[in-house]
């Protein structure tokens, strides 16, 4: 099983050089610790900005200087500032090259749901909509099951959805998984997990 | 034509109106018009419409627009950090219109541009997607989304001039710009009045055009979350 | 019966301080030199450009710098630059004031003719159509008639329209007329034009 | 990942196929990408669309590529200024499909964007409504245009880095920022190439992303109508 930061190193290796990358809160914020020597990633935030360096020192702490997660941010010698419209006009014209985000569910289409409980949890949806809508490749990062063990991976999502077939690709604490025709493809396990442990804890369609 | 204003209250003075709808620049609490928020909340002005893609904390920002209880409904993307938005909210006291992040802003920038709708992939086959025009282009299909159009914008700038000319500063900028061209009238507060000319005619974000009064004010900038290099988490 | 500068100098009579202000291709260029003493007034160039200074000297010419005639021109203080996109967000929004254009015909309907004579003359419309359909005040300056001396406000136009229903006020070399139900209202006749004189050479329903 | 190239040769290398559709920048002669422009007038590739507010002049911009005959269609506002472009469209020649100034603008920012569509008011009743879609949004009535993606875009900028990131200048900017994000591919050329780090983040027009390519060109920067201030005539 992977812990946190080894399904965010896991995720790192998607990334290639020269990529625009749009990383969530949570998790997939850790993905920038992990990427890979010689690989020339640009990261987006959503707020309004392209460049994201990492977290400042104290001194460097700026409060006009957030991201997407309002964490205090830092920027670089590529960084850009645009408004709000401008850059969702880049994340749902396709041209951030891939997402990274967590979520709630995920169904064996694709269909993703990270934003709201019913009658209890009420987050919001800020711009996950969009990014999953218009960013060209999704993968999202998430437990396998919730804390009632129970398979995160599902037929359908019982949540209100985020988008519909949106989702390439999940990894989980379990493995990789992309989502292809007719269920989600067993890409790689995790060291310590058969392919009848994660079987019998996913609901969702698995295919080998 | 004087564009330039003494304080929040003479700045906004003859604009506010019960029910109206309000556009307010500004994501967390990084770039929001803390002083125009501020001298509203002592107004007795009610049943609100606040278009804003959050509505700050509790006690900082819309938040305080919140608890005076002045705010009938949001029109906005995240609730996460607002404990009494997330709580009016599931006890059925605040209308919300959740509106995706990118919408929202689109929506803004549609209002003041003269474009009453255009089409989106973003929310199709959600709920955001209910009851709205559904439209197929290029085999795929897209929701028809509306321009925004405010009795009133509120913004905040880094510099501004006599003119209104205005620039934002790092991620301060966000909703800003948009929201300040989709308000009938738009009253920007500033963090320095610089004199005319100052500005490079080439990095000014918001023309002079779209903004009828500015004040200059004092902000707290307060910061949402902290997070340093040396954190552990995240 | 007035000049080209004495039209500009009565379309001058329109502008009020602080008016934001767009102004078209010939004639309607000259109201800039006849701002009343007092009066402040931006104007916009729809190629992007707000601000618009006088025409340079030599030393000051810049290519880079033209107006929507694509004629040299300076910046100012107050001047501010922008995309096209975001100068016909401007004008299609509605935060332009008013636009002074020149026109081909105009209808006593309001309706709008100057982007080409078909299979004649096409220069194309420019920003004109976004001009007529955003800006809250049309003001069309033009000759009162054409070379073959026939009136050029018409009970409809018979060229290819700009805008419908679109402009408020016609200044011609005969006078003043505004677009009013049931026709167009004399507001002022120039010097030296009797009513008589003009309801002779115009087609357009005249209402004293 | 590289984005500078050392010529326009090579900038467009593998880049151009007939009948392909090109968006450029540029407003009249000002702010045009010249050099990409000639480097294509040398090539064989034909058929094109080319998206652009004017067509240049006779013998230079746009202009070049109507003397060699590779355009079969223009998508444009304005022809008034270019005599072989308005005798090609005359003599049926040159398909043209006049688009408002406004709405050709705003159809590369929205195809940039990920609006397949949006509506407006400019055209209504006119020959450009024809055959478009009407729709009434509050008592008045709009039209549908589409937002438009080219198969490559073609820009000038004044400074760029080599991320990509461009300025420009005065009212050279225009058309170049819209027409860059509506490319699949988008290639720049500029007057001066910057170290990275040497624009301010607040000041960038066009950030990065939107620019795959990027050379440094010689511009000519003709006038197309000097007027001074001393000229009778305007």
């Amino acid at each position: 099983m992977w812990n946190r930061n080894q399904m965010a190193e896991v995720a790192a290796k998607e990334l290639k050089d020269g990529m625009y990358v749009n990383l969530g809160i949570g998790i997939p914020t850790l993905v920038s610790n992990f990427i890979p020597e010689g690989i020339d990633v640009t990261l987006q935030s959503e707020n309004g900005m392209l460049g994201m360096g990492p977290f400042p020192t104290e001194n460097q702490v700026d409060a006009d200087l957030i991201n997407a997660g309002k964490q205090t941010v830092t920027e670089l010698p590529r960084t850009s500032y645009f408004n709000s419209a401008d850059s969702f006009s880049m994340i749902r014209g396709g041209h951030i090259d891939m997402a990274i985000l967590g979520a709630m569910e995920v169904s064996e289409n694709g269909d993703l749901a990270n934003w709201m409980i019913p009658g209890k949890l009420v987050k919001g949806m800020g711009g996950a909509m969009d990014l999953v809508a218009g960013v060209k490749r999704v993968v999202v990062i998430m437990d396998h099951s919730n804390k009632h063990g129970e398979s995160k991976l599902l037929k359908d999502c019982t949540l209100p959805l985020t988008g519909k077939s949106v989702v390439d690709r999940v990894i989980t604490n379990m493995g990789i998984f992309d989502v292809v025709a007719g269920g989600l493809k067993i890409v790689e396990l995790a060291a310590g997990v058969s392919l009848d442990n994660v079987k019998v804890i996913t609901e969702a369609k698995l295919i080998d | 034509m004087k564009k330039i204003y003494k304080s929040a209250a003479s700045a906004l003075d003859g604009l506010l109106f019960d029910g109206m709808l309000i556009a307010a620049g500004g994501f967390g609490l990084c770039g929001i018009p803390e002083n125009l928020i501020e001298e509203i909340s002592k107004t007795k002005i009610k049943d609100l419409t606040v278009a804003s893609n959050n509505a700050g904390v509790d006690d900082f920002g819309l938040g305080q627009l919140l608890a005076t209880r002045q705010i009938k409904k949001m029109i906005s993307s995240y609730v996460g950090e607002n404990a009494e938005f997330m709580r009016q909210y599931l006890a059925g006291e605040l209308e919300l219109e959740f509106t995706p992040q990118g919408t929202l802003a689109e929506r803004m920038r549609a209002g003041g541009a003269g474009i009453p709708g255009f089409y989106t992939k973003t929310g199709v086959g959600t709920t955001v997607a209910e009851g709205k025009e559904h439209k197929v282009f290029n085999d795929q299909t897209y929701i028809l989304e509306l321009g925004m159009m405010a009795d009133l914008s509120i913004v905040k700038a880094w510099k501004g001039d006599e003119q209104g000319n205005l620039v934002y500063r790092k991620t301060a900028r966000n909703f800003n710009p948009n929201a300040a061209t989709c308000g009938r009238i738009c009253v920007a507060e500033v963090e320095e009045i610089v004199s005319i000319g100052t500005l490079d005619p080439d990095e000014i974000h918001t023309p002079g055009i779209f903004v009828n009064r500015i004040i200059k004010g004092d902000h707290e900038k307060r910061i949402e979350n902290l997070t340093l290099s040396s954190s552990k988490e995240v």
